[in-house]
């Protein structure tokens, strides 16, 4: 269970986080939507403690995050940085196996467990190879995905981890995701600009505008009740495809 | 440039003649951890030596009385820095034999001048785990010296003998002479001597041999095995009243040696009483005046042949060693030391500045003065240049450290904590792997600054390409100053290379670029 | 008119680009969708001069590459990298003002276009004197398009410019460019992994999969004739948002 | 210690007293634009000097004459490196008046030797747009001294008086004025005289002194002027037969000074005839040996109040203004080749290896050597010192640029190339910007290692903080060197805060940390 109570956060006195309350269950996936700079990258950088804030508190399973060394914490939690945040220094493969080299993993079992993420993400075995500056803006992402994964956080929080991806790659691997979301009962906090996707693997959506929670709930009490109307405006500016019977 | 260059000459001369200098004392932590002396000494039998001609000459007499009666390869380590570091290094067994003075012995290491007889120090020296051979033949003492000329026309052959004509002698004594108890003012008391107070003169001890030469004076005070007196055709007066303390050429050796090597150290104590003060006299003067190389001398001395000089390779060979080690161990220290700092400078900032400050201000120290401050804690030889090296290494590493690292994205940072990284992994997997082009450079500007400051250690003894520089230098000789100065652009080309391929081994393939 | 004629690249021996063919007419829009790694944001840069490639001519209204200076072919293009490409070291407004000031223009002149694209990208003005570290996803993706447009250049190269982008405002930058390409007679090559944002803005859509140009074509093309299964594949991966009436 | 410290300080008196060479010809191009000769002489009148005693006293005079009669300011540049060195100041304008001797200015400047009067040697000059006054007094040339006592008891005013005793008399010559031709062979001819050969010898020049007062010889050579002849009460033998060249000494002057200011020039040219020998010499006593100021004994010689001595907080203030200049010239030196250098090294690959290389063996050339290397190319003084300061802070400075420049993520140039930069602005707006912090970090270490450098250039004369601690250890007096040493480092420190500030202003905001 992450619970995320009373957040404030200012960067050089522009309120950027205003009195932000979450609670996502243990198992369940939580999906954070809102405009761009309304703070959903601050909110994962503070449950993750990377970031000092102003109040409030973070807890995993009622434990506070001052309640850990941030070792202890981040071995609790897999993170997709909004960029994919790979070291440039190393292969994608050292990217993904670093942490589990350090914690004394032996070589086969990081090569299986590689193995098995990479399938997962749908990516060329021989693209583990290269580095960062070598691969294409998807397939950073999919790296991300795998180095994320690769220790099975009881937490993960996945910032736009699909942005970057195909309709295709990202369809299957939405359905994977969620597959393994459900089986290994992982809590889960996603940003996406994506509707469809927040809806499809999340039950609870939270949009946040200018700082502050506009409306907590399920698509549906978004779509059918929703707390302003900028919410309803919001979800109708998802552009979608025209339908075969529109097209020439 | 001519009087730049004998100017020079001069000041390395000064320097070299720094004899027994305590020193090796008051050591910082540091740097005694690093420096053990020289060279460990392995399997070989090492003779040391000091830094003085009749050092050499006894040494080379050591080390081929040694490779005459054994099998066991000699190695020589000559022209060592100070009596503190000869005792330091046969302690520590870096050298095995050396020869020093019982007079020396009692003062420099003993710390009890009083005791005189060989029996009396050995028996001290055994507390060390000690031992020392009987004399070699000869006591290299004060003595007073007359021209030949003059000691025949006035019958002069001991000291007493100068009673008769004593009101008309005209004497040039050096300061240390008539200012030490017992030299001069016991002397007179001694021998009941009464000179017209109007003819003794002191004089700069080189300047009395000139006075006298020249006829200016009769009389001088001397060491009894100076070479100039032969060159000068002088007479020492025998000291028959025993005054002058005994400086009696001994061998010192470790007893771990003595036990281990009984044969070789029989074959030293072979030489004892063998050595006169003529016989000694005689090759000072052929090493001084005729410049025949140390080991012709030895060998001629010991009646075998000597065995073939060492070639120009070989002396490249062996400048190179000390060189590498003196820019090595520097390098070293730089690294051990340096990059730390730089990483505290980044760490904590009140520290940081105070570390960036103080390595700044080190490299103000001009190097002449930092040497010359240095002798009187670390003795003369490697310790006082490297422990200059190793201070004059820092700036770059330290500076280069802080940059490096301060330059990486902070992102980075933030994400290695994000996945579980504690602060030894995110500094060695993330921060040192992505400043390390920079920190590269730092060490590569430091090793080869070092390459090139090294070459003054030659100021304090301690060999390496400079010794050809200095002595090319003070012989305005391009020839010889370039067996020193190419080897040593060619160490700065290698070292160029060996950072190059550093590069591609250290700094990660994900850094580089193809060009 | 933007061509590219037989281009292939290869990067270490691998095949990256095979005989890649495209016309984007003068005032013209055409998107370029894509499989991840699929070869989309090197074709860019090869257009763009930034990197060698094997074989092919690239042309600007019939004049290759080859006989202009690296400095007037980039003045005659806009680019817009994927990852928004902002120098660290300068202020948003300095990204956006760079070229600008070295052409010679004068500071009333550059703050006024400045602020008329701020207008365009729906930018707070406080952020455009922001260092990119300090803004959020999304607002360095909208300093990276006022950057593109800002020396208003004939030709458009843009590599997934609203990826990061919220829906919200991503539909009504859509909206403003589309009307903005239209009016100034823009030609425009676009990569996106949105299909709505692809049949939204472009007239023509080339299909590029493994660096091979699978179909290119109107939006009813590829729907309705198809050049192979995978192109049908494709557009159906594409997740669309719910019905009011599929939801509780 | 001691000795080393005492030959250090016999080494610089070696070095300063380099008097006229030649040098400042084969000035390599780089450098000659970068050093002006001096600082520039701007609205005062600027009185240039050599590095002798005998300069310092004479400028001193000339500065306070021409303070006397104007009320233009006076600045007073003395100690500066060689003959060659004034003349390019005065041509250039840095200096308006200097004190020279005509013999020097026929063979130095004029190359010329066999123009002997006064007039001829001021038409010569007036070629090169100088003028020069009439004697002023006195002739500083050899001569040959004997004791007052020696010449009391044979009557010996002139030179042809030591006719009747000539096989009697030992007498010592320096090896110079032994060789030349003008010197022992000529006189010995021009007097007819006979010496015993036998008792003729060749000495070192300042042992002769020695020598002499040892009554070890009776007659020596000497410059006619020299301070040790009033302390060692010798007497000068007339050269009645004007044998010797003539060395009178002038005022050296360009035309447009005694144009611009003709009543200062007529205040010099008042002091015509006015210094005789016995003057000058008291006054090279009173300097040399009494230690009495310049100021104060040409006060005396004026016959006005002496300005106040120079205290310590101006004479601080001078070395500062001295060392910055040779640390600021080397600094700019750096910045204007190294960063351009560095740059070169990064986009020529084979270029850029040879660059790295070269910069890299330049570091391995031993201070003092280079510094002996440069003298016969850029003469003694400032010069040297720079063009040594610039060389060595060239590989910090190169390095960094190279690895700071390689660091810079090459997508940003892809970035800056896709918009439309040029190289220049690709160089100038993104890749220094970013290279920035690497790049200031080489300068600073380049800087710092300079200010550490800078001391050594006292030994040839440059001034600045290493004068006093070069004299400080010469005399072995703490107390002077700190003089040196501590605002050497307090330098050090302020350039450490410069760097900081510099930090701050040249690398982009976006790039600094904040913490
Ligand atoms: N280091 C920083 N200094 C100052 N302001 C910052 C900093 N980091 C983020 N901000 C500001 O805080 C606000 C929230 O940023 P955040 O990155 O959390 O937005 P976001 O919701 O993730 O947006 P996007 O969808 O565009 O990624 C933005 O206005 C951003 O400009
Ligand atoms: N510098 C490089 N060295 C080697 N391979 C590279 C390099 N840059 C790109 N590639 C490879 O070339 C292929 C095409 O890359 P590109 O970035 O063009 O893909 P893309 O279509 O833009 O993909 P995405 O949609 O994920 O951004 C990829 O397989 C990528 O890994
Ligand atoms: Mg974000
Ligand atoms: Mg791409």
């Amino acid at each position: 269970m992450l619970e995320l109570q009373n957040i404030y956060k200012t960067f050089e006195d522009r309120a950027v986080l205003v009195d932000v309350n979450l609670m996502v269950p243990k198992g369940a996936t939580h999906a954070l939507i809102g405009s761009s700079g309304s703070g959903k990258t601050t909110l994962l950088r503070i449950t993750l403690g990377l970031i000092p804030f102003d109040k409030g508190y973070v807890k995993i399973n009622g434990h506070a995050l001052l309640s850990f060394t941030p070792v202890e914490w981040a071995d609790r939690i897999g993170y997709v940085p909004q960029d994919g945040g790979l070291f440039p220094h190393i292969t994608a493969r050292n990217n993904v196996a670093l942490i589990a080299k350090l914690r004394g993993w032996g070589k086969s079992k990081i090569d299986e467990r590689v193995e098995e993420l990479r399938k997962i993400v749908d990516l060329d075995a021989e693209i583990l190879g290269r580095f960062p500056r070598e691969m294409s803006g998807g397939q950073k992402q999919r790296v991300a995905i795998m180095r994320a994964a690769m220790m099975d956080p009881a937490v993960m929080l996945l910032d736009e981890p699909m942005a970057a991806l195909d309709p295709l790659i990202r369809s299957s691997l939405q359905q994977e995701l969620k597959s393994i979301f459900q089986r290994l009962n992982k809590t889960v906090l996603l940003v996406t600009h994506d509707l469809g996707e927040a809806v499809f693997l999340a039950e609870q959506i939270t949009m946040l505008h200018e700082g502050r929670m506009v409306q907590t709930g399920a698509y549906g009490d978004l779509l059918l009740r929703p707390a302003s109307p900028f919410v309803t405006q919001f979800i109708n500016a998802q552009r979608t495809l025209p339908d075969a019977g529109d097209v020439r | 440039m001519k009087r730049a260059l004998r100017a020079m000459s001069r000041m390395m001369k000064g320097m070299a003649s720094v004899r027994a200098n305590s020193g090796a004392c008051a050591v910082t932590i540091m740097l005694t951890v690093l420096l053990p002396g020289a060279a460990p000494a392995g399997d070989s039998i090492v003779i040391g030596g000091k830094i003085f001609t009749e050092a050499y000459v006894l040494g080379e007499i050591a080390a081929q009385t040694v490779e005459a009666s054994s099998t066991v390869p000699v190695t020589r380590k000559l022209g060592m820095g100070s009596t503190g570091i000869l005792f330091e290094a046969l302690k520590s067994g870096a050298i095995d034999v050396y020869s020093d003075y019982t007079g020396t012995l009692a003062e420099a290491i003993l710390k009890k001048p009083d005791l005189k007889s060989l029996d009396e120090i050995r028996a001290a020296l055994g507390a060390l785990d000690l031992t020392i051979s009987g004399s070699l033949g000869f006591n290299d003492t004060y003595a007073l010296a007359v021209k030949e000329s003059f000691a025949e026309q006035h019958q002069l052959h001991t000291i007493g003998d100068l009673i008769p004509i004593q009101s008309g002698v005209r004497a040039a004594f050096s300061y240390e002479f008539m200012d030490r108890k017992d030299g001069y003012p016991g002397l007179v008391n001694n021998y009941h001597l009464a000179f017209d107070t109007q003819k003794v003169s002191r004089m700069e001890h080189s300047l009395s041999f000139q006075a006298i030469d020249q006829n200016a004076v009769d009389l001088i005070d001397v060491y009894s095995t100076d070479a100039k007196i032969k060159k000068l055709h002088l007479r020492l007066l025998k000291d028959d009243h025993n005054y002058f303390p005994v400086y009696q050429a001994v061998w010192v050796a470790s007893k771990s040696f003595v036990a281990e090597h009984p044969r070789e150290w029989q074959a030293l104590l072979a030489l004892e009483g063998r050595i006169s003060e003529t016989a000694m006299l005689d090759m000072n003067a052929q090493a001084d005046i005729q410049k025949i190389p140390f080991n012709k001398i030895a060998a001629q001395f010991l009646g075998s042949e000597a065995r073939n000089s060492e070639g120009w390779w070989q002396e490249v060979g062996r400048r190179t060693r000390e060189h590498l080690w003196l820019v090595g161990v520097s390098l070293l220290f730089s690294v051990l030391v340096g990059i730390p700092l730089g990483i505290a400078a980044v760490r904590f900032h009140a520290t940081g500045q105070a570390i960036l400050l103080s390595s700044a201000i080190i490299q103000t120290v001009p190097s002449l003065a930092l040497l010359c401050f240095l002798i009187p804690v670390f003795g003369v030889g490697t310790k006082p240049a490297l422990a200059a090296l190793c201070l004059y290494s820092l700036l770059p590493v330290v500076l280069n450290t802080f940059t490096g690292i301060r330059a990486v994205n902070p992102i980075h940072l933030e994400n290695a904590r994000a996945f579980g990284l504690n602060r030894r992994q995110v500094l060695f997997r993330v921060v040192l792997p992505l400043a390390s082009p920079t920190l590269l450079a730092g060490i590569k500007t430091a090793t080869i600054v070092s390459i090139g400051t090294a070459t003054l250690a030659a100021l304090v003894g301690a060999g390496g390409y400079g010794a050809p520089i200095v002595s090319g230098l003070a012989l305005n000789d391009v020839h010889t100053i370039l067996t020193g100065a190419i080897p040593a652009a060619l160490m700065a080309l290698v070292a160029h290379g060996i950072f190059e391929l550093l590069g591609v081994v250290l700094i990660p393939a994900g850094l580089r670029r193809r060009s």
